[in-house]
């Protein structure tokens, strides 16, 4: 396409974070005006793109390409390009991060460093689902983490020098390994590209090096694995997400943790077909322990924040086994869980949030019977926890059941069936840390200290509409995205002969 | 033949006098011991037929150090004090004799080049040619210079009363 | 047996290490500056001998220790000025006592 | 009418509460909150609308050739060739039947509590939720595909969810919801295990494709015993069956005409149905059928025993609703579809009916526990009526559409499992047993409740608007079983002769069997007939005293009041000992101290090994000086060493 959209996408909230940082003398209002404006304009192109996707068989895997020579000695080029996998996930961010902005409306702490930063964590995002260079791709990676560490450090609450400390530490960790794979994968490639599309045509087996390539794939692997996060090194997610803002707690659980899922599709499984077949038992399991544990751990949890956050650890324990499941229909719904994961945890946030805020209280043992005082919010809060425990007609239950139908009847990885029937296990949880929750916070006598309280404002009715009318539609019509998901899995199942 | 009497005699009394700066408790008594030492010094540049290094030696180190320090001495009163020594005698003892041993042990073990023709004397016309002369040292004269002009200023500044 | 250049590296090495049992052990700033000017002396002589002994002709090693005594000359005044103010600011010049860039 | 039933028109039967749904839940809560009987009377003119269409649908199924209608079908979730689900309808006479169940049910209840939940607060969440229930039911009962199927499954599940816990203020009542929807999502979890099983192996989901495949043998094997048993798993969860039960008697904290349509007539019956609708799947594997008939079985006299010792007038009908469900489960597994779902019919009518008199019963004396009431038969004669007529039918005796329908499972209980047949017949004692208990502690006797209650002085008959369905659903009762008198019912429902009208009225009578003295039907009202009396001799006529008999059979009482300790075994021993206190508490542990300790770990050794290496910066420059010397020595050491 000539018009280059994305790069525009990716830039107009940086333009907007050198507006609000640079601009002298904006009051507060005006800031989140044009925050406001300038994440509107990127979702309104996001969505003319996902219109303008060219869904046909026939159609190539990667439209709207941009590739313009970045550093011709290395070979480096700024390659961007999106597909069915990416392009719902950067309509996802784009989303989030204009009803990010709508949450932190309230916000009054140094409003101005606070929207600047808050822009510059979407561009990277963007930036990160829409290049297709390995160099381009790493620089976006890792330019999240700074704005990620602002944010929870300074608007932070609870122990929040903490969490951001360890969040740059892990997320720090994940990167130094993953560039180590590109490097890996750098100088293993004879001609020496860094493109993911090149790469992944050429056949890496022949080549190999000084490196072997299950080394790179469990390099690249485990840096993802962080960002995911798989079990042992997951331990960053609960603190960040208890002590971030709620706007950015939004964006974490919504598009940051789907970073992780999203590179091992495009990178890991794409580019190493043979290591990925040879290790699925491997990550099956902990793909199985990541659900059962993680939603075990949830019903332990006392502070409404760090549930939901545990909760976001089992439900990316279904995409992980949609991933390595590695047949058609599994990947497809790996992609569709981690878009439906995005609002309905995004949306639990929010309204986590907005409870947190008006009763000042985030112990789940000292709230109780709210729904008398809240009743919008409670209402609100019921739908976004059926989505979560996967009832039907929301997209929790047409993602997980995807990824059941897929995972169950693939016949590339034995023993697929035993993992699928362990992850069911992790509905059934879901079920119940989702009622305990409500039950805890929501039913029960009305508390006398809660009867102040005031219910969800009118801008906090909209953006949960939005969510809500999402959650809804992909749940009553799931074809909406799974054509388009379809599109770009189908060259990968491939690979699986899926 | 004599040349070798003078070496060991030299090389004797420079040991002496450097082991009495290190020992002598009055640490005046050290700084005469360390001129003696410096003499000795001399002696064995003439032996190496270095005359004119002799002569410079004398000048600076007995003329210009030896006094400066015997100054310093008599200005931070050091005689009553003495000169007393900290609680890493043994050790740095030990590590300066392992250190002498090494060396002399690495040295010897080395082929040195060594050229059997005898030394250009006198060495003052050589060594102007050398220090002034086109492909000679001359910018390395001139950062001396600067050197010791920015030295001069330094111990100035450092010294000067507040 | 003949002055050979093995000599002169003996003598420089053992006025060297005394130079530096002197430097490492004494209390009193001068001393050690003291010592540290004959550690210099020592590998004068090191010098002078190398330049008699291997490149008689180029004198290399002569020109190198007049650069050398410089130095040593620059070393002295400034050390001297800095004992003089330390003495002046602290009443002592004893190195044990001088020991603020610690933990 | 003989046209037949245009499609738009089959579809608008379980859009039609689906609409009223959106209308109430997104117009009227928000907007009409004061005027309350808005959302009752869209609800039920919805309601009514699929029920005339359902009647529609049940003539011009009966007047097709296969009893079965074509009905096109959209694609729901399609990636091309790899998976294809369909969303269709199913019209054939096991729909038709369920269809007026449900629909006619519905209406009743709908219209009862008009009165019943008068001057509730919020009451448009009522008729909202009602809606959404009597939608998803339908749906259910209609949809051809089984993982659609399974959507309306849970979404029936979730409106029983919403419904029981309606007075969320009250924590027994948002309890009691938990409880429910875990447990039937426990069950839920076979049925999904059972469709991925079913999808993988034969590749569709589409239910008369898989009739097809079971018939013609392709699906057979422990495949097919495995995928009915996870089916079986689902009906179990939902419908209260032996392992699952334990959610029904508490579900009985939500509303009275909640507990009357999902809890008695609907959606435990949705359990039944799946089995009935996935018959051809159990018929062809006998260890499947022999589960069903043992679980049902059994179930009916485990929960009739429950049933004889409660003193909540709800919990007795809940337990022999449990117990009737076993008598279906039974008969699907031993006679087949016909006699389970003819069970059904019957059942929904004159369970519905008992469950909307003791709503008027509480309505009247504001409480539901039997020892605070008594003699309310001079004041509330239709409540008083129209109970008796579905405890007679309940208990089986003749003309009554109990009999009809138990007699049949009876008959086809005992030339294949003579076992359950006798436990069947022990059953039907105790049913006529606890139920007449209920009559006579309520009715007969005098009013024992204090009348300092917050209810108006004396108990009074409830408004007509009550009383109108009772007396419905109590005609239905009477009349459903005759349907079937010539077996026209189970001949509808494929199989089974049919036989005059007079000849079948006394069939039973005449008809003896091997192995047995007299005429089934004879013995079966016999036993009724004793319970009967039993229950008069102690509860109206005072011949034995209760209290005796209670301190004679201790031990069982005991037993039987204590649910069998089930509910303990399953909330304090599995849920809390085991599961949270133990494995979650100690995964908890693992990961807050192990992972987490070993990530603060790392961070506390650097810190500690940073400050050891400190002391060694004395800030002496001599001890430095030596240190270099010692290093250049080192050096040139390793060199020679090295050579």
């Amino acid at each position: 396409m000539d018009f280059n959209y994305l790069t525009i996408i990716i830039f107009l909230p940086l333009a907007g974070a050198a507006i609000i940082a640079l601009v002298p003398g904006l009051s507060s209002r005006l800031i989140r005006y044009v925050a406001a404006i300038f994440t509107l304009v990127p979702l309104a192109i996001s969505l003319g793109l996902f219109a303008a996707f060219d869904r046909s068989a026939g159609a190539e895997v990667f439209q709207f390409q941009e590739k313009v020579s970045w550093i011709p000695a290395i070979n480096a080029n700024y390659h961007l390009g999106v597909d069915g996998l990416s392009l719902p996930l950067v309509v996802l961010m784009a989303l989030l991060g204009f009803l990010a902005v709508l949450i932190s409306w309230k916000i009054n702490l140094r409003v101005r460093e606070y929207f600047a930063w808050l822009l510059l964590l979407e561009t990277s995002i963007l930036g990160v689902f829409v290049s297709l260079d390995l160099l381009l791709f790493f620089i976006f990676w890792e330019i999240e983490i700074i704005p990620m560490y602002f944010l929870i450090s300074i608007w932070g609450a609870g122990r929040k020098e903490y969490s951001a400390m360890k969040y740059v530490l892990y997320t720090l960790f994940g990167g130094a390994l993953i560039l180590a794979g590109i490097l890996g994968l750098y100088f293993t490639t004879d001609p020496h590209s860094l493109s993911m599309v090149d790469i992944a045509q050429t056949d890496l087996a022949p080549l190999v090096t000084s490196i072997p390539l299950a080394a790179i794939f469990f390099l690249l692997l485990a840096g993802f694995a962080v960002k995911l996060p798989i079990i042992p090194l997951h331990t960053w997610l609960p603190d960040a997400h208890t002590d971030a803002p709620t706007a950015v707690s939004v964006i974490l659980a919504g598009t940051l943790i789907k970073m992780g899922g999203y590179a091992i599709i495009r990178i890991c499984v794409t580019i190493f077909p043979q290591a990925t077949q040879d290790y699925a038992p491997l990550l099956l399991t902990l793909a199985a322990v990541n659900v059962v544990y993680g939603a075990a751990v949830t019903l332990k949890q006392t502070d409404i924040k760090r549930l939901i956050a545990y909760s976001s650890i089992s439900h990316m324990g279904f995409v992980l086994l949609g991933i390595f499941a590695l047949s058609k229909v599994s990947l497809v719904g790996a992609g569709l869980q981690m878009f439906s994961h995005g609002i309905i945890t995004g949306l639990l946030f929010a309204v986590a949030g907005i409870v947190m805020h008006n009763t000042k209280e985030r112990n789940i043992a000292k709230l109780g019977g709210l729904a008398r005082q809240m009743p919008a919010i409670a209402v609100i809060f019921t739908i976004a926890g059926l989505g979560a425990m996967g009832v039907p007609s929301t997209s929790g239950f047409t993602a997980e059941v995807t990824i059941f139908l897929g995972a169950f009847s693939s016949n590339v990885v034995s023993g697929v069936p035993i993992f699928t029937i362990i992850c069911l296990l992790g509905i059934l949880l879901a079920a119940a840390y989702i009622l305990w929750l409500l039950q805890r916070v929501f039913f029960g006598p009305a508390l006398a200290k809660f009867n102040h309280v005031i219910d969800a404002d009118r801008l906090e009715k909209i953006y949960c509409a939005i969510f809500i009318a999402l959650i809804f539609l992909v749940g009553l019509y799931p074809m909406i995205l799974t054509d388009v998901i379809k599109t770009g899995i189908a060259p990968i199942a491939a690979l699986f002969g899926g | 033949m004599g040349l070798e009497i003078a070496f060991w005699v030299l090389a004797v009394v420079a040991i002496a006098a450097a082991l009495a700066v290190v020992t002598l408790r009055n640490v005046f008594r050290a700084a005469l011991s360390l001129i003696l030492c410096f003499l000795a010094v001399a002696g064995i540049f003439v032996t190496l037929s270095a005359d004119f290094l002799a002569a410079v030696q004398i000048l600076i180190y007995v003329g210009a150090i030896a006094v400066l320090i015997i100054l310093a001495i008599m200005l931070t009163r050091e005689v009553e004090r003495g000169s007393l020594s900290n609680k890493l005698v043994v050790p740095v003892l030990i590590s300066a004799i392992l250190f002498f041993g090494v060396a002399t042990f690495a040295m010897l073990n080395t082929s040195w080049p060594v050229v059997s023709l005898p030394p250009a004397e006198p060495t003052t016309a050589l060594l102007a040619s050398k220090l002034f002369g086109e492909d000679g040292f001359i910018l390395t004269v001139e950062i001396a210079a600067i050197l010791l002009l920015a030295t001069i200023i330094g111990a100035i500044t450092i010294v000067r009363e507040k | 047996m003949s002055l050979g250049l093995e000599h002169y590296l003996v003598l420089s090495a053992a006025l060297f290490s005394i130079g530096l049992y002197g430097a490492l052990t004494k209390r009193s700033a001068v001393v050690i500056l003291m010592s540290i000017e004959l550690m210099l002396n020592a590998t004068n002589i090191a010098l002078v001998a190398f330049s008699r002994y291997i490149v008689p002709v180029l004198l290399t090693g002569q020109v190198f220790t007049i650069f050398s005594i410089v130095v040593a000359a620059a070393e002295a005044t400034v050390g001297l000025a800095i004992i003089m103010a330390i003495y002046r600011s602290r009443e002592t010049i004893d190195t044990t006592k001088i020991d603020l860039m610690k933990w | 009418m003989e046209t037949v039933i245009p499609n738009e028109l089959v579809w608008l039967i379980f859009l039609l509460p689906l609409l009223s749904f959106a209308v109430i839940s997104l117009i009227l809560r928000p907007f009409f909150s004061n005027k309350p009987r808005l959302s009752g009377y869209i609800s039920i003119s919805a309601i009514f609308g699929s029920f005339i269409l359902s009647i529609w649908a049940l003539t011009s199924i009966l007047s097709a050739p296969s009893h079965e209608l074509a009905i096109p079908d959209f694609n729901w979730l399609v990636i091309d060739s790899a998976i294809t689900i369909h969303l269709g309808l199913i019209m054939d006479s096991l729909t038709a039947v369920m269809l007026i169940v449900v629909t006619l049910v519905s209406l009743m209840i709908q219209m009862y509590s008009q009165g019943y939940m008068q001057g509730d607060p919020s009451y448009h969440r009522y008729y909202a939720y009602m809606s959404l229930f009597t939608a998803s039911m339908l749906g259910l009962v209609m949809v051809d595909n089984l993982l659609i199927m399974f959507v309306f499954w849970e979404l029936v599940g979730l409106c029983s969810y919403l419904l029981i816990g309606f007075w969320f203020h009250r924590p027994a009542a948002a309890n009691a919801a938990k409880k429910a929807f875990i447990v039937t999502r426990i069950g839920d979890f076979g049925f999904l295990a059972a469709i991925l099983l079913l999808l993988s192996k034969t590749g569709t989901l589409d239910i008369a494709q898989l009739h097809s495949l079971a018939i013609a043998g392709t699906l057979a094997g422990t495949v097919l015993t495995l995928a009915a048993i996870g089916i079986f798993l689902g009906a179990v969860g939902k419908s209260a069956q032996f392992p699952l039960h334990v959610w029904l008697p508490d579900a009985m904290e939500g509303p009275t005409p909640v507990s009357a349509l999902i809890h008695a007539a609907t959606m435990v019956a949705a359990g039944v149905f799946l089995v009935a609708r996935m018959f051809p799947l159990f018929e062809h594997s006998e260890v499947a059928l022999l589960t069903v008939a043992i679980i049902g079985g059994l179930t009916a006299i485990f929960a009739a025993t429950m049933g004889l010792v409660m003193t909540d007038i709800k919990r007795v009908l809940a337990y022999s609703t449990i117990s009737q469900l076993g008598y279906m489960m039974l008969g699907l597994g031993v006679g087949g579809i016909a006699i389970g779902i003819f069970h059904l019919f019957n059942h929904a009518f004159f369970k519905a009916l008992l469950f909307l008199g003791a709503g008027s019963v509480s309505h009247a004396t504001g409480t539901f526990d039997m020892r605070q009431m008594g003699g309310l038969r001079k004041v509330m004669p239709w409540t008083y009526a129209t109970f008796l007529i579905a405890s007679l039918s309940i208990a089986g005796i003749w003309p009554l559409a109990g009999f009809w329908s138990k007699d049949e499972i009876l008959l086809s209980s005992i030339n294949n499992q003579p076992i359950l047949f006798y436990l069947a017949m022990v059953t039907v004692f105790m049913t006529a047993f606890y139920m007449f208990r209920v009559v006579f502690l309520t009715f007969g006797g005098q009013y024992r409740g204090d009348n300092s209650g917050s209810h108006s002085a004396r108990p009074h008959e409830s408004p007509s608007v009550m009383i109108m369905p009772m007396v419905v659903l109590a005609v239905l009762a009477v009349g459903s079983g005759w349907l079937n008198v010539t077996g026209g019912f189970s001949q509808f429902l494929g199989g089974g002769e049919t036989r005059g009208f007079f000849e079948g009225l006394f069939h039973g009578f005449t008809h003896t069997l091997p192995g047995l003295p007299i005429p089934l039907a004879w013995i079966s009202l016999i036993l009724a007939g004793l319970g009967i009396l039993l229950a008069y001799a102690i509860y109206s006529a005072r011949w034995l005293s209760a209290e005796r008999i209670t301190r004679l059979f201790a031990p069982l009482h005991m037993l039987f009041s204590r649910k069998y300790w089930f509910d303990e075994l399953y909330e304090h021993i599995i849920a809390r000992i085991v599961l949270l206190k133990g494995l979650f508490a100690g995964l908890k542990f693992f990961d807050s101290r192990g992972i987490d300790g070993a990530v603060n770990g790392i961070a506390r050794t650097t810190v500690a090994t940073g400050r050891v290496i400190r002391k060694a910066q004395t800030g002496q420059l001599q001890l430095y000086g030596m240190f270099i010397i010692l290093g250049v020595v080192a050096i040139i050491l390793a060199m020679y060493l090295s050579g």
